[in-house]
């Protein structure tokens, strides 16, 4: 392979990583409440601004390194605050009814989460760039890199591979796991599910903000952000089959390396990308790459 | 029967709702339309635009009014998107009250108001639209543009850049992909095709407005290693591409020119090496001589710096240089009309030919309705009295010399320019 | 005499548990054929299959004739094989009436976008049918208020609206009442009668099958084992054993 | 004593269950025989508490469980092993036994007790104890999924037809470990719902015949 | 029922306007987005939702735009024709893709779709002029060119005839066999099938048929702004045309139209009074109307004026 296509493939996968951090809450959130969480952009946004603020007052008290500590603490405080609260008083009712109505309902709470913002952070954009000014920069084939690029996809793998063991390992993952496999069944063992529900839900929250908060230092965070957001992770949670956290990574890296290599050979296909793969993907496997469907007892 | 009186009630209260009739005579106020973007990444652009509006209102009002009426601004956000806009632009039309428009910020809202304002017959300021398509096909009698367009705009980036860096090899170009980033584009490559004709151009990215990121495109300009970069970026684009080129020594690499950087300066401008090539397209920048000569400008600029908490940008001088423009017209139309109200008529036809004193130069309405602005381009330079870097080396560059004529085309006009055009024009640092 | 359906060495699996493995049968027009097996055998599989809901991994299905293995659903009704199922499939956002004229309307052409379903004709034809079953009076009731007896004659009905010529039967009589058990089929046996409509029906219950199956086609384990006269098929000991659960 | 009272279901728009009155005792072998949709299932799911009662209460004992939710059931001893095995597919056969354990959080000792006692009685379900739920066969599965409901069930264990779909060799021999699973646990209510249950001979105590959502008692079905 | 309701709204439409002439304009533009929710409510039936809509929206805009700009079409009505054609064939085609998928999936790839159309347009600028859009020149009428003025009357009152004739063959539509069908494949695809009847060609023409509205809709709306985005076709657009239909209530058709006159009016208001915040107000709404609300305002209107006829 000729060193012209590493950059295109450390930019994909830096791409990827971000990206990954936008779909996986959503297909958790899918794979836990079958409901596809419109307003799941929001909580990014939400998380990036929140971070930013929290870093900026953090850094100017603390220093830069307390700056960084605000990328977890703010999508930790997200999650707490809005999870519980919004699968109690919206989702909780949605359960069971159509999907054309669970939709449109988190697009009722999109659309508010979206002006919400614009009234409490107004228009101007914000940014911090402490996270990564602190972390120093490394030359990959010629080029240089933030540091903190390359470490967003460390903490991708980790993200991925966490969630995978929380999971499979932990009581809670346990937990979720049965709940999603089995509702019904896990309430007769003892699971309390609605619980299970506001946890997973609250999950999705986290990594969603978590996602914004940690593409906070390189991306400016502004208006529109969340609406531009939530359609790129519908895609990357198709192409990956719904609910599959494995396939979410699997497409994320897919989409990351596609548009990469469309900035480089076809800057004018870049924004298709993802849509392109998740129309290619979805021909041929008409529920994504890791997904699957029964056939209806009759 | 039923229905006929409840349609019958609705009718009254819409009856009800309606404005007053229109007036004769001079009104209670002045009705203006000020169309800018409140909300979206554009809004980084739009807010300067909207506070220097208010602020400028508030001075012209404070000191009577024109003719002793005074402005009534009804804002319209033009982040709603381009339907809402139409919408919006002839509802206020509609009522009687509003006799101006200042619209728009965005080359596309421009392209879709300008026939509606001529349909309704609505005098309408184009406070911010550069894009020279705007009256590349279409005349206009209610439309005036009071600012430069993307032609001497970018004509003057090449100017600068070619008398401090006269032996580069290639470019790249990386603009927002709408029409403002497009002309620039092709205005920057004629140019240099005219004037150096053996520079090649060895990219040209075309992001989409409102990217968030620009990490990938950064890497392909670091791979391309181009002698130089141009970009028309502006609004949180320029702000996030700055934020995220600089730590990644792009403007170490290559000699950049941002075409619209005086406009984050005060945000990201630390974040800049020395002699990074800034524009403010068109002459609004608050420190240039001429601002700083006017009175009236210092003021404006310190009593923005204490409301808003930064000094103004060139887009709010747009804006203030424009509603100045709207006041020195409606005084024009008055003294012809012997101080009878001017009429929407009177008002255009007092509008057309004007000359008139800015804020930081001065504007001049061509009988195309262009136009005629000068242009500033200089480099970063540390400042010691500010925590941002400012402009230094600069120059200015008379409007007349870069705007073709009234009727050419103009990138058949730029085709003809010649190399020895730099010679005949003053230099980097002439501005003083 | 030619078979209206044969069925030559049919096999598929589920994860591992065979569910036709080698079924080899004919049926013969104008017969009643009964179905019987344990829970798991391989009977409603073996409907799935006739019908084209799921594809043989071997074998092939023949109707009047002609290949219908690898056809779906649609295709093999429009041949005419109908089908009422074990759980009855209505739709429920329709009243019983709706449900059989969109049958009517579908075995007639249902591409009509611009008359309205209830046309006199229709509406008509809708009533005989549900009155050959009495379901006249519930015929404005919307299908997911009916209970569960209701509903497996509503999707019987649907079945007969489509005139086929073979028509299956999955458990016509499970969740009807013993004292009305009777009466219903004896409604449905002279509906096939009259309309000399071979069938096969999946049952449970041994005296429906004795009083009237012309013929009990025994399945366990996804085949079948036994076939015959229902006065001779009930009285095998091996039947008894495996089928009925008496030793 | 497991009591039913009055019970009346309706699930989609129908009453599944009119009126219900049951007991089934402790130590005792109840079964429940009826076809298909007569409500053996919404039976059990209503003890469960998976469905709502529209009238009539639950007791066990002197507890009324009418009021307690679903999840909570499980900490009273009532274990259910569901018709379709229902396994966790991702999880280890002992992952799979633990479910209700975890969700209880029973102590470590008590955990392995029952877990032991569990493998005692299903020595073929040790064998397995690494394998994934997924990959069992229908009669392994069953034979996890009982013991699964063991191990919540130290007092009532609802068996949902549990040789469906078993070949009857396996049908056989899974009877055999109810029959060891009765002198095992002899103070264990059992409640097994049947259509063919001839092959419960050996353990039942008592029959009941549910028809149309009504239960009347039945000595013993006649042949 | 469906008639005394849909032309008592399109007498409203035209009555206010007489005193509050820019509402007029709001009113072209509630039409245009009505007749695309319509499609949408169509699609609604049959239980699937698409969040990708605007796709038609953008195609009849677009397609109009392109017919008068390289094709010199400059008849009104031959334009309206011709652009709903033109979005009826994209949604044939597409459609046959569309059909193999339910439910969610059926949803996000017609998301997907919308974007790569929302990109494209708004990437190839030298064809589509990009972010910028193109404009919509005033068409003629009959052959004679009538002043633009005169052509939004025209519009204005044209597309009450529109509403009310587009109200009607739906509602037609929808009591048709095939319209039924639509229905059961939302209740029973499986037994559907089992009548003989492809519940994919059943979904093909629902389809195609709301694309068409969809595209008329979009085309409406070309004419009234005079200029078109790829906006038109950005995924909050397809939402907001769920949402109209869903507010409006899709048990009539002419839920669809009440749903967007009420945005439309809910939105010019807002902008006015609270800019920033006629998100909120319309998701607020939104909301309401799904919990308290489950038949949509048409279900409102239908109850009060149940309970005005019993004596």
């Amino acid at each position: 392979m000729s060193s012209a296509y590493i950059p295109l493939i450390v930019d994909g996968l830096a791409d990827a990583a971000l990206i990954f951090f936008v779909a996986v809450g959503l297909t958790l959130v899918f794979s836990v409440m079958r409901i596809l969480n419109v307003a799941h952009g929001s909580f990014y946004a939400l998380g990036a601004y929140i971070s930013v603020v929290i870093g900026l007052w953090l850094t100017g008290r603390g220093g830069p390194v307390l700056g960084l500590a605000a990328l977890v603490i703010s999508p930790v405080l997200i999650a707490v605050l809005l999870g519980p609260l919004i699968e109690l008083t919206l989702l909780r009712w949605t359960y069971g009814r159509p999907e054309a109505l669970q939709i449109l309902v988190t697009f009722g709470l999109f659309l508010i989460l979206e002006d919400a913002q614009k009234l409490i952070f107004g228009v101007q954009p914000y940014s911090q760039d402490t996270p990564m000014q602190i972390l120093g920069i490394t030359r990959i084939g010629g080029i240089v890199y933030l540091n903190y690029q390359l470490i967003l996809v460390l903490m991708a793998v980790l993200v991925a591979v966490g969630l995978r063991l929380m999971l499979k390992r932990t009581r809670i993952g346990k937990l979720i796991v049965t709940v999603v496999t089995d509702q019904e069944l896990a309430q007769t063992l003892g699971i309390d599910s609605s619980r299970v529900f506001i946890l997973a839900f609250s999950l999705g929250v986290f990594l969603a903000a978590l996602g914004g908060a940690l593409a906070s230092p390189t991306v400016g965070v502004a208006p529109g952000l969340g609406s531009e957001t939530i359609v790129l992770a519908f895609a990357v949670a198709a192409i990956g089959g719904l609910g599959q956290i494995e396939g979410a990574a699997l497409a994320a890296i897919l989409v990351g390396l596609t548009r990469s290599a469309a900035i480089y050979f076809a800057p004018e296909f870049q924004p298709v990308a993802p849509y392109l793969v998740m129309l290619a993907v979805l021909l041929v496997r008409p529920f994504g790459l890791f997904g699957s469907i029964g056939l209806r007892r009759i | 029967m039923k229905h006929l009186r409840s349609m019958a009630a609705l009718a009254f209260v819409a009856a009800a709702l309606n404005p007053a009739y229109a007036q004769t005579g001079k009104p209670a106020e002045i009705g203006m339309g000020v169309f800018t973007f409140t909300s979206g990444p554009a809004a980084a652009y739009g807010m300067p635009g909207r506070n220097a509006a208010e602020l400028v209102i508030e001075k012209i009002n404070a000191s009577g009014g024109i003719g002793g009426v005074k402005i009534k601004p009804i804002f319209v956000d033009e982040g709603q998107g381009t339907d809402g806009v139409v919408a919006e632009f002839r509802r206020l039309a509609a009522d009687s009250n509003n006799q101006a428009m200042i619209a728009a910020l965005s080359s596309g809202n421009c392209l879709a108001l300008a026939p509606v304002a001529e349909q309704l017959k609505m005098p309408t300021f184009m406070w911010n639209c550069d894009t020279h398509q705007l009256f590349l096909k279409d005349r206009y009698q209610y439309v005036y543009r009071t600012n430069s367009s993307t032609v001497p705009e970018f004509i003057a980036s090449v100017l600068y850049l070619l008398s401090v860096n006269p032996n580069i090899k290639t470019v790249a170009i990386i603009n927002p992909d709408y029409a403002f980033g497009r002309d620039a584009g092709l205005i920057f490559k004629e140019t240099l095709k005219a004037l150096r004709p053996n520079v090649e151009v060895v990219a040209e990215l075309y992001p989409k407005l409102g990217s968030p990121s620009f990490n990938t495109e950064i890497s392909r300009l670091a791979a391309t290693q181009p002698d130089v970069i141009f970009s028309n970026l502006w609004g949180a684009d320029l702000e996030n591409f700055v934020r995220q080129a600089a730590p990644r020594q792009l403007f170490e690499r290559s000699k950049v020119i941002l075409a619209l950087g005086e406009s984050v300066l005060q945000r990201v401008g630390t974040l800049l090496p020395d002699g990074v090539i800034i524009g403010v397209i068109g002459d609004g920048w608050w420190k240039s001589p001429h601002a700083q000569a006017n009175a009236q400008a210092k003021d404006f600029i310190e009593t923005y710096r204490k409301r808003f908490n930064e000094y103004p940008v060139f887009p709010s001088f747009k804006m203030a240089n424009t509603l100045y423009a709207v006041k020195a017209i409606y005084e024009k139309a008055l003294a012809t009309n012997k101080n009878r109200w001017p009429t929407r008529e009177d008002l255009i036809a007092a509008a057309k030919n004007l000359k008139t004193e800015t804020l930081t130069g001065s504007l001049a309405l061509r009988e195309d309705n262009d136009g005629l602005v000068d242009q500033i381009v200089g480099a970063t330079v540390k400042d010691s009295a500010h925590p941002f870097p400012v402009m230094g080396q600069m120059v200015r560059y008379p409007a007349s010399l870069l705007t073709p004529p009234v009727g050419t085309d103009p990138i058949a006009w730029i085709g003809k320019l010649k190399p020895d055009m730099l010679n005949t024009l003053p230099k980097p640092g002439a501005y003083k | 005499m030619t078979a209206i359906l044969s069925v030559r060495d049919l096999h598929i699996n589920f994860g591992g548990v065979k569910a036709a493995d080698g079924v080899d049968l004919e049926i013969f027009p104008h017969e009643l054929v009964a179905v019987i097996g344990p829970n798991g055998s391989g009977k409603t599989t073996f409907l799935n299959l006739c019908t084209g809901y799921i594809s043989p991994s071997q074998g092939s299905v023949t109707f009047e004739g002609q290949a219908i293995t690898d056809l779906r659903p649609r295709q093999i009704t429009r041949r005419g094989i109908a089908r009422a199922f074990q759980i009855p499939q209505l739709f429920t956002g329709h009243s019983l009436i709706d449900n059989v004229m969109l049958a009517i309307a579908a075995q007639r052409g249902i591409w009509q976008p611009f008359r309205p379903l209830a046309q006199r004709e229709y509406l008509d034809e809708a009533r005989r049918t549900l009155g050959l079953l009495s379901l006249d009076e519930a015929a404005d009731l919307p299908t997911a208020t009916l209970p569960e007896g209701m509903r497996k004659l509503a999707d019987i009905a649907i079945a007969l609206a489509l005139k086929p010529r073979l028509l299956l039967l999955d458990e016509p009589t499970s969740g009807v009442s013993t004292a009305e058990k009777f009466p219903l089929m004896d409604k449905i046996v002279s509906v096939l009668r009259a309309g000399k409509i071979t069938a096969l029906f999946v049952e449970h219950d041994m005296d429906m099958v004795e009083r009237y199956a012309d013929r009990v086609l025994v399945w366990d384990a996804g085949r079948v084992i036994a076939t015959g006269a229902p006065g001779e098929i009930l009285r095998s000991a091996d039947v008894l054993e495996r089928v009925i659960g008496v030793s | 004593m497991l009591r039913l009272e009055q019970v009346r279901v309706r699930f989609h728009d129908q009453i599944v269950l009119r009126d219900v009155k049951m007991d089934v005792p402790a130590s005792r072998t109840t079964v429940l025989i009826g076809r298909n949709g007569a409500g053996k299932t919404t039976t059990l799911r209503a003890i469960m508490g998976v469905l709502p009662l529209e009238n009539g209460r639950i007791w066990l004992d002197d507890v009324d469980l009418t009021g307690v939710r679903s999840h909570d059931r499980a900490r009273f001893g009532v274990g259910y092993a569901p018709e379709d095995r229902r396994l966790i597919p991702d999880f280890s056969v002992e992952d799979n036994l633990l479910l209700p354990a975890i969700a209880l959080r029973l102590a470590g000792e008590e955990r392995r007790r029952r877990l032991d006692e569990i493998f005692n009685l299903l020595p073929e379900v040790a064998a397995l104890r690494h394998r994934a739920g997924g990959v069992l066969s229908g009669g392994q599965g069953k034979m996890v999924a009982l013991g699964r409901a063991l191990m919540v069930g130290t007092r009532y264990v609802l068996l949902d037809e549990p040789f469906q779909g078993l070949a009857p060799a396996l049908a056989l021999s899974y009877a055999d470990t109810l029959v060891r699973l009765r002198k095992s646990r002899p103070d264990l209510g059992l409640l097994i719902t049947e259509s063919t249950p001839r092959l419960l001979d050996k353990i039942v105590d008592n029959s009941l015949l549910i028809e149309r959502g009504e239960i009347s008692s039945l000595a013993r079905k006649a042949a | 029922m469906t008639l005394r309701h849909i032309i008592g709204l399109a007498l409203i439409a035209a009555v206010l306007p007489l005193a509050v002439p820019w509402l007029g304009f709001v009113f072209t533009l509630a039409v245009g987005k009505g007749l695309a929710a319509l499609g949408v409510a169509v699609l609604l039936r049959g239980g699937l939702i698409s969040i990708g809509h605007a796709l038609y929206f953008a195609v009849g805009a677009y397609a109009t735009a392109f017919l008068m700009r390289n094709d010199g079409i400059n008849e009104f009505l031959l334009l309206l024709l011709l652009s709903t054609v033109v979005a009826t064939l994209v949604g044939l085609v597409v459609g046959v893709f569309m059909v193999r998928y339910r439910a969610i999936f059926f949803a996000m790839l017609n998301l997907a779709v919308s974007m790569v159309f929302f990109t494209l347009l708004s990437k190839m600028y030298h064809v589509t002029g990009g972010t910028d859009g193109l404009r919509v020149a005033t068409p003629t009428l009959f052959g004679f060119a009538p002043s633009r003025v005169q052509f939004n009357s025209v519009l204005q009152y044209g597309s009450l005839i529109l509403m009310i004739g587009a109200a009607l063959i739906v509602d037609r539509y929808l009591r048709s066999p095939l319209g039924e069908a639509l229905s059961a494949v939302h209740s029973n695809e499986v037994r559907l099938e089992y009548l003989g009847v492809s519940a994919r060609r059943v979904i093909l023409i629902a389809y195609a048929a709301s694309a068409a509205l969809a595209g008329l809709g979009g085309t409406v709306t070309a004419f009234a702004v005079g200029h078109i985005v790829p906006e038109l076709s950005y995924w909050t657009i397809s939402g907001q045309l769920v949402l109209i239909a869903v507010l409006g209530g899709i048990g009539g058709t002419p839920g669809a139209f009440i749903g967007a006159f009420f945005l439309e009016l809910v939105r010019t208001f807002a902008v006015g009074f609270a800019a920033d915040a006629w998100n909120v107000i319309i998701g607020i709404a939104l909301l309401i109307v799904i919990f308290f609300l489950p038949e949509g305002l048409y279900g409102l209107l239908h109850r009060t004026g149940k309970q005005g006829s019993t004596p």
